[in-house]
């Protein structure tokens, strides 16, 4: 990375003389310093998953979720800014009935991480604004069977199999690479999820983290939803007798 | 399609009329207010138990009669407004403030009216019971009763002559009493109803008696009455009652 | 197009007549309505003018019955007079005059069918203005302007009885389910030298044409395409 | 409508007409004559046919009349109830009556509920629904039970049961659930009950009390005020006033004992014994 | 405006013990103009009934003499006293008589009929413009005022009232009525009919 | 209100059928008449429409039912059409009037669960809160003077409570045991009341079921733009199930034997 100072790096709508954007790459940093999300797209769902860094003891459990419903059948989850991600939700629900209401069927998530990303993009051609500093995991189940997208800083927005993004991405990347995903169910997925958020998760250095999952697809009658508690602890449980035979 | 051979017919008219009669009496240092419970349109009842009389206050109590739709609107209005001046003043509105809180509330409607008859009963600051009665875009007095309504051309004569002794010569050597008794209110109340629903066909079903007693005042006259409920709220203050009464459903 | 007068009960009516070698079938509904409201569902609006000669009434339930007593008392003082039964002719230049000559008080749309020594069967329809025409089928009333297509595909000459019956049967069947004025049940008779033979199909036993399917509600969501494996394995 | 005046022939007098017509196109409305809102049925049963009344009278929204009776007497065995406008019901059903009765005193036979049905609806149909009478015409005769409505109009339908007037819809309901063919008179009796009723109950325009008539081919009961379910209660007070309360100015009394003194004139009582 | 409130007006009848009472306004107004304060709308038809007839001032004074004419022939060819019973009827027909084409009369009746016995028997009827009856047991009422009169005289009428208490009854129901209607007032008279006497009060009442 | 859409929020007419002997529908307008009132489209009015719908309490929660017509005037135009719309888990909303209008209320209450499953609040629209907000809805057209065009009934089962309430075009709203739109109002209402009220709490599904099938044929008999195919919902602790179409046995054999309209016999 470039040193700083150099002047060309005060406002997105100005490119360094090698044609980079840095307001663009320091928001990637903003992703990089958060904790893990993570998405898998499988053969009857979607499953997202977040390790949520607990910055603060005196905070409630469950309280700042990064996964948040942005229609019947479509799931976000965000890594990065936690405020950017409550604004980039708003604006997919918005995106979800306009789709909805203009072509009377439900938006696919292609549709709407699409129009997400063009969305993020606009926010890298003013001076007047600042990019977003989140990178957002979209997933959910439409006609066309699940669909799992990324929508980073810079607008970029593409599709994947197994998506993750935030500090232990790289890590997250490669445990998903190993997976079967098309052939895994929604109820497998969820099970490795935790174990690669479990995973990724680097004791040592972080604070306490909480483990939030949703899933959409065929358990869930194509809505999306939080993974049932008893799920949930099965799943944790089961990720944590993981953890000790992966060492 | 009748519709296509009267183009005229085009005009939509957002009002209605849905039947039923309220009254107000107010006595030395209590007030009631009375309403019938049917809601009806034309020829037919829509329900048997629609009240007409609302508690705004544990000394304040609101009777609205007219375009049912617009009454229940205007009486959520009304207790939004109370509600915010709870928050504001950390008490309940005095009587004769919500009374003009209503005028004002009303006339603002006064190109597309709220086709309601109010009557606003409950108890003053100074203790003493009081009724004010509105027309629908917010002209408004206090008296010591009034009906409005469907049969309100049939009760009030009949509450003139019975609480104002309009037409009475007192007895010699004696002069008619300024306010009556509660027991006398309530049988009044309760004749004015049943004569109501026996020569008007849009009255009956269930009767609603509200009664706002006074700070302080004692239950004289409430001991033993048929089918009667405390809804106060607030302790050492007014307190409010409802006495329910069945009337004929024909 | 309101013809009918303030408060009157109409004959909303899918109304028919078909002529065949031995003689005709006449047909009708059953539901008189005032408004919406069906003042009466099994009306019988096949009317009998003399032994040989019914019509069919559709408009005005009183106008109608009206002319149709009219003209069954005078066809009463033609039999006397003439010792015979009047021709059908006869009957329908009755109703035509009536209906003509006081077309600005009635609303009566009106088939009159029937047999005579004559010419046979026969077929007329007075609508409403009150001029009469021959036909060898004749519909009338609100539900006919539903089955015109019908009527005109399907009717050939040289039926015979029962096809000419069948015929009227399916033809009344279509327009009362599509016409909310018709309904009710299949009146009919089938008037011959030999005599008038009363025919009746019970409102739960109509001939059954396309009704629709069961319940319109959102397509069943289907999944254009399986998910593929990812590329790396 | 026959009258005996000197003035001019039987039927209606247009006097006013001209008058009358003048102040509506001034756009004054004329009132509102007492109409019976009104739940009217009739039933056909075993031995004979059953009619049913509501006896509640209105004029607008108020009730003009809380027990009046809405079967008319048509002959021993035809009973016509009436529905609309109370004082067409009342004179058409009344007229028509008398022409029965003259009718059998010519024929010297027994008339038939089809001949009052026919001369109620030529009657009406003359008169282009000007006259607002909805009725339900029922009675035995030589032929049996007979049940008909006639419309304003002059429109009439043969049926086993039917209704008119502001209940008849409620009323309808009742017997499209209970009706059912050869019923005995107890229960027949009921469901005309239940459908009147159901309009008592149901419709604003119909209350009070059920009258109901049972005609058999030998017996005519009336059943005046059958049921009544809807008494008023006692009053809370009593509002008697003590006299002298009306403060009055002028008073006149006329007496109509007409007293007669008898006094004597001349000499003594005569001698009587 | 209704035709009925041209001149205004307002009647009504109660039956008592042995008794009944007549009482009516006397306003004639032309609409909200009030003309006299004198104008009787109640009339003796024979001893003991009395006829009120509320309504359109014109057709008062009409129907007025036509009755006037037609109990008279009726007395002459039947050489007997009309009874009330048969008056109403006599009311009603002459109203229907104008079924298309009415009188803005609503006709009250009071009378007392006589019983075979020799006793006599309270009677009140009334009829719509058109002549349609209505024979009540306890009161019946008309004009610009029955709203009201039904209203007050539900609530005050009670039975079997000496013919003083009646006359008591009767009066607050008439005065708290028309004090109530715009149309009715100025002035009240009252008829009470027993046995052997008819008492008439003109009564005390607001003139605004 | 009368069955016929068209009327409903219009002036009645007293120079028409002012003893209301008839249930009339066709009633022209005789008021004043604004020079130019041809030129102002005002209001839309109801074109495709549907009729009754019947809903009671009974023991276990609330049951409806609606036929599945719609008419275009007197055109019996679409025999396939539900009216029975459930919304969220606990409710169902049936309508009668103008179906567009209807389709329109689906469409806004489906964008209304939409945001509140996103609110993720723990909170679900039980039928009291559908009920309000279509109450407020429907005022608040009628205020604009463009009303949507629907009586509607609303019920449902939450928290072990039972919900029944109408709201229509003007805003007017109520609650009772019983509850029936259009024609269903003059001649199912009576039937429903007379089994229902008292017996609430009593009642049984199948017993409720029976009452309300009996009301549909009545209906059917005696309604000129009804079918003989409804569906009937339930709404109960265990949610809301709509029935598939069900068909109306009907009887005519009475009438076999009826020979005209008066003195006729042949």
């Amino acid at each position: 990375m470039t040193s700083i100072g150099t002047g060309y790096d005060l406002s997105a709508s100005t490119y360094s003389p090698d044609g980079r954007i840095f307001q663009v790459e320091y928001a990637n940093k903003a992703v990089e310093n958060s904790g893990t999300a993570i998405g898998l797209r499988v053969k009857d769902g979607v499953v997202l998953a977040v390790e949520k860094l607990i910055h603060s003891k005196l905070l409630v459990p469950g309280a700042n979720r990064r996964i948040q419903t942005v229609d019947r059948h479509v799931g976000l989850a965000t890594a990065g800014l936690l405020a950017d991600g409550r604004s980039i939700s708003n604006r997919a629900r918005e995106e979800g009935a306009n789709i909805r209401s203009t072509f009377r069927e439900q938006a696919t998530v292609k549709a709407i991480s699409q129009r997400l990303g063009m969305y993020a993009q606009m926010y890298t051609l003013y001076s007047s604004v600042r990019p977003f500093g989140i990178s957002t995991i979209i997933g959910g189940v439409d006609k066309n069977g699940p669909g799992l997208y990324i929508v980073e800083p810079s607008g970029v927005c593409l599709g994947y199999h197994g998506a993750a993004v935030g500090k232990g991405r790289q890590l997250a990347k490669t445990e998903l690479e190993k997976l079967k995903l098309s052939e895994m169910t929604t109820r497998e997925a969820v099970m490795e999820a935790a174990r690669i958020i479990y995973l990724v998760h680097d004791d040592n250095k972080e604070k306490e983290f909480e483990l939030e999952m949703s899933w959409v697809g065929s358990e869930t009658n194509d809505t999306h939803l939080p993974v049932p508690d008893d799920l949930l602890k099965e799943a944790e449980a089961k990720a944590k007798e993981a953890l000790e035979t992966f060492e | 399609m009748a519709s296509l051979a009267h183009p005229q017919q085009r005009q939509f008219n957002p009002y209605s009329e849905n039947g039923g009669t309220i009254l107000a009496i107010a006595g030395a240092d209590f007030s009631v207010i009375a309403g019938d419970t049917r809601q009806s349109e034309g020829y037919s009842i829509q329900t048997r138990y629609a009240p007409k009389v609302f508690r705004l206050t544990d000394r304040a109590v609101l009777a609205v009669n007219g375009f049912a739709a617009d009454g229940n609107m205007f009486v959520k209005k009304v207790k939004q407004r109370l509600e915010w001046y709870r928050h504001a003043h950390a008490k309940d509105m005095p009587l004769r403030a919500i009374a003009r809180l209503i005028q004002t509330m009303l006339y603002a409607r006064r190109f597309f009216p709220y086709y309601v008859y109010n009557i606003l009963g409950g108890i003053e600051e100074d203790g003493t019971g009081a009724v004010y009665s509105f027309d629908p875009v917010g002209s408004y007095e206090r008296e010591a009763c009034r009906a409005a309504g469907a049969a309100s051309s049939l009760v009030q004569p009949f509450l003139d002559n019975q609480i104002y002794f309009k037409n009475q010569r007192p007895a010699p050597g004696t002069s008619h009493p300024v306010h009556l008794p509660l027991p006398t209110v309530l049988s009044i109340v309760i004749d004015s109803f049943t004569s109501a629903t026996e020569r008007h066909i849009e009255v009956g079903d269930g009767l609603e008696i509200y009664v706002v007693l006074a700070k302080g005042r004692n239950l004289q006259g409430l001991e033993g009455i048929r089918g009667m409920q405390e809804l106060t709220v607030t302790e050492d203050g007014e307190r409010v009652f409802v006495v329910r009464r069945e009337l004929k459903k024909d | 197009m309101n013809r009918l007068k303030a408060g009157e009960v109409n004959l909303g009516t899918s109304i028919m007549a078909v002529q065949f070698d031995k003689g005709v079938v006449i047909g009708a509904d059953s539901r008189t309505t005032t408004g919406s409201y069906i003042a009466n569902r099994v009306t019988d609006k096949l009317t009998h003018i003399h032994d040989r000669i019914y019509c069919c009434r559709s408009g005005s339930a009183a106008d109608t019955q009206a002319v149709a007593d009219i003209v069954h008392y005078y066809l009463q003082i033609y039999a006397q007079m003439n010792g015979t039964a009047p021709p059908v002719e006869a009957a329908a230049g009755m109703f035509q005059k009536i209906c003509y000559e006081n077309k600005d008080g009635l609303s009566a749309g009106i088939i009159v069918a029937g047999w005579d020594k004559e010419v046979g069967p026969s077929v007329y329809n007075i609508p409403l203005g009150g001029g009469v025409f021959r036909q060898p089928w004749a519909i009338g009333g609100s539900g006919s302007t539903y089955v015109y297509g019908y009527c005109d595909a399907t009717y050939q000459d040289g039926w015979g009885r029962d096809e000419t019956v069948n015929f009227v049967r399916n033809t009344l069947s279509l327009a009362m389910s599509r016409d909310g004025s018709s309904g009710g049940v299949i009146r009919m008779c089938v008037i011959t030298e030999e005599g008038v033979e009363r025919l009746f199909v019970p409102g739960d036993q109509l001939p059954k044409f396309w009704e629709g399917r069961e319940v319109l509600s959102a397509p069943v969501r289907k999944w254009v395409s399986e998910p593929v494996p990812m590329a790396v394995e | 409508m026959p009258s005996a005046s000197p003035y001019h022939g039987p039927g209606f007098d247009f006097s006013n007409a001209v008058r009358n017509s003048f102040l509506q196109e001034k756009g004054i409305p004329l009132p509102k004559a007492t109409s019976t809102g009104t739940t009217i049925v009739g039933c056909i049963y075993k031995d004979g046919v059953i009619l049913g009344a509501d006896t509640r009278a209105t004029e607008g929204p108020i009730v003009a009349d809380k027990n009046c009776e809405k079967i008319h007497f048509i002959t021993e065995s035809i009973r016509c109830c009436g529905a609309g406008t109370a004082a067409d019901t009342e004179f058409t059903t009344a007229s028509i009556s008398s022409n029965m009765e003259l009718h059998a005193l010519s024929t010297g036979r027994q008339p038939r509920v089809v001949t009052a049905m026919t001369m109620l609806k030529q009657y009406l149909f003359r008169h282009q629904g000007h006259i607002g009478a909805a009725l339900v015409l029922g009675g035995v005769d030589a032929t049996g039970p007979h049940l008909f409505t006639v419309a304003p109009h002059g429109s009439t339908d043969k049926l086993p049961y039917v209704t008119m007037g502001s209940g008849s819809l409620a009323a309808m309901a009742v017997f499209e659930t209970g009706w059912k063919p050869n019923m005995n008179r107890e229960e027949g009796l009921a469901l005309v009950t239940a459908a009147i009723s159901a309009g008592i109950f149901n419709d604003l325009g119909s209350g009070s009390n059920v009258d109901a008539c049972v005609i058999t081919a030998t017996h005519t009961e009336m059943l005046r005020n059958f049921v009544k379910p809807n008494e008023r209660v006692e009053k809370e007070r009593k509002y008697g006033f003590r006299r002298g309360t009306t403060a009055w100015k002028t008073e006149n009394i006329r007496s109509l004992v007409v007293s007669e003194e008898v006094t004597p004139v001349g000499g003594e009582a005569m001698d009587t014994d | 405006m209704s035709i009925m409130e041209y001149n205004g007006g307002s009647v009504i009848a109660m039956v008592g013990k042995d008794c009944v009472a007549i009482a009516s306004d006397l306003r004639l107004g032309n609409q909200a103009l009030s003309i006299s304060s004198n104008f009787q709308k109640i009339f003796p038809v024979t001893d003991r009934i009395y006829l009120g007839l509320p309504g359109l001032a014109t057709d008062v004074t009409t129907l007025r003499e036509r009755f006037r004419y037609r109990v008279n022939m009726y007395t002459i060819k039947e050489e007997r006293e009309i009874e009330p019973e048969t008056f109403a009827h006599l009311v009603s027909s002459t109203l229907y008589e104008h079924r298309f084409g009415q009188y803005f009369i609503e006709p009250v009746i009071a009378g007392l009929s006589k019983t075979p016995s020799g006793g006599v028997k309270p009677f009140i009827a009334a009829t719509d413009i058109i002549g349609c009856l209505n024979f009540a047991k306890d009161f019946v009422v008309a004009g610009t005022a029955s709203s009201k009169l039904f209203g007050v005289a539900e609530g005050l009428w009670e039975p079997d009232l000496e013919p003083e208490d009646l006359f008591e009854t009767i009066s607050q129901s008439l005065l708290n009525a028309v004090d109530r209607d715009a149309f009715s007032g100025w002035g009240a008279i009252v008829h009470v009919i027993t046995k052997d006497k008819v008492t008439t009060r003109t009564l005390k009442g607001r003139m605004d | 209100m009368d069955h016929f859409p068209t009327n409903w929020g219009r002036p009645r007419n007293d120079a028409f059928d002012a003893y209301a002997t008839h249930p009339i529908h066709q009633r022209p307008y005789n008021g004043p008449k604004d020079t130019f009132a041809d030129g102002v489209q005002h209001t839309q009015q109801p074109i495709v429409t549907g009729t009754s719908v019947l809903a009671i309490k009974y023991k276990d929660g609330i049951m409806m039912a609606a036929d599945n017509l719609a008419s275009y005037g007197s055109l019996a135009r679409f025999k396939d059409v539900q009216r029975l719309h459930p919304v969220g888990q606990y409710t169902v909303i049936g309508a009668g009037g103008d179906m567009s209008d209807f389709q329109y209320i689906q469409h806004i209450l489906e964008e209304l669960s939409i945001s509140e499953i996103s609110a993720q609040d723990g909170h679900e629209l039980g039928p009291v809160e559908i009920h309000e907000y279509m109450s407020q809805v429907m005022y608040a057209r009628r205020s604009k003077m463009d009303p949507l065009w629907n009586s509607l009934i609303i019920g449902g089962f939450k928290d072990g409570k039972r919900f029944l309430s109408y709201v229509d075009l003007l805003g007017t709203t109520y609650s009772a045991s019983t509850l029936a739109t259009g024609y269903g109002s003059y001649i199912a209402q009576p039937l429903l009341r007379k089994a229902v009220e008292g017996y609430e709490d009593t009642l049984t599904e199948e017993q409720g079921r029976k009452i309300l099938e009996d009301s549909m044929r009545v209906l059917f008999y005696r309604d000129a733009r009804s079918l003989n195919k409804y569906q009937i919902a339930t709404i109960t602790g265990a949610g809301v199930s709509i029935s598939d179409s069900l068909h109306l046995e009907t009887t005519w054999s009475f009438a076999e034997g009826i020979r005209g309209y008066g003195a006729q016999t042949q």
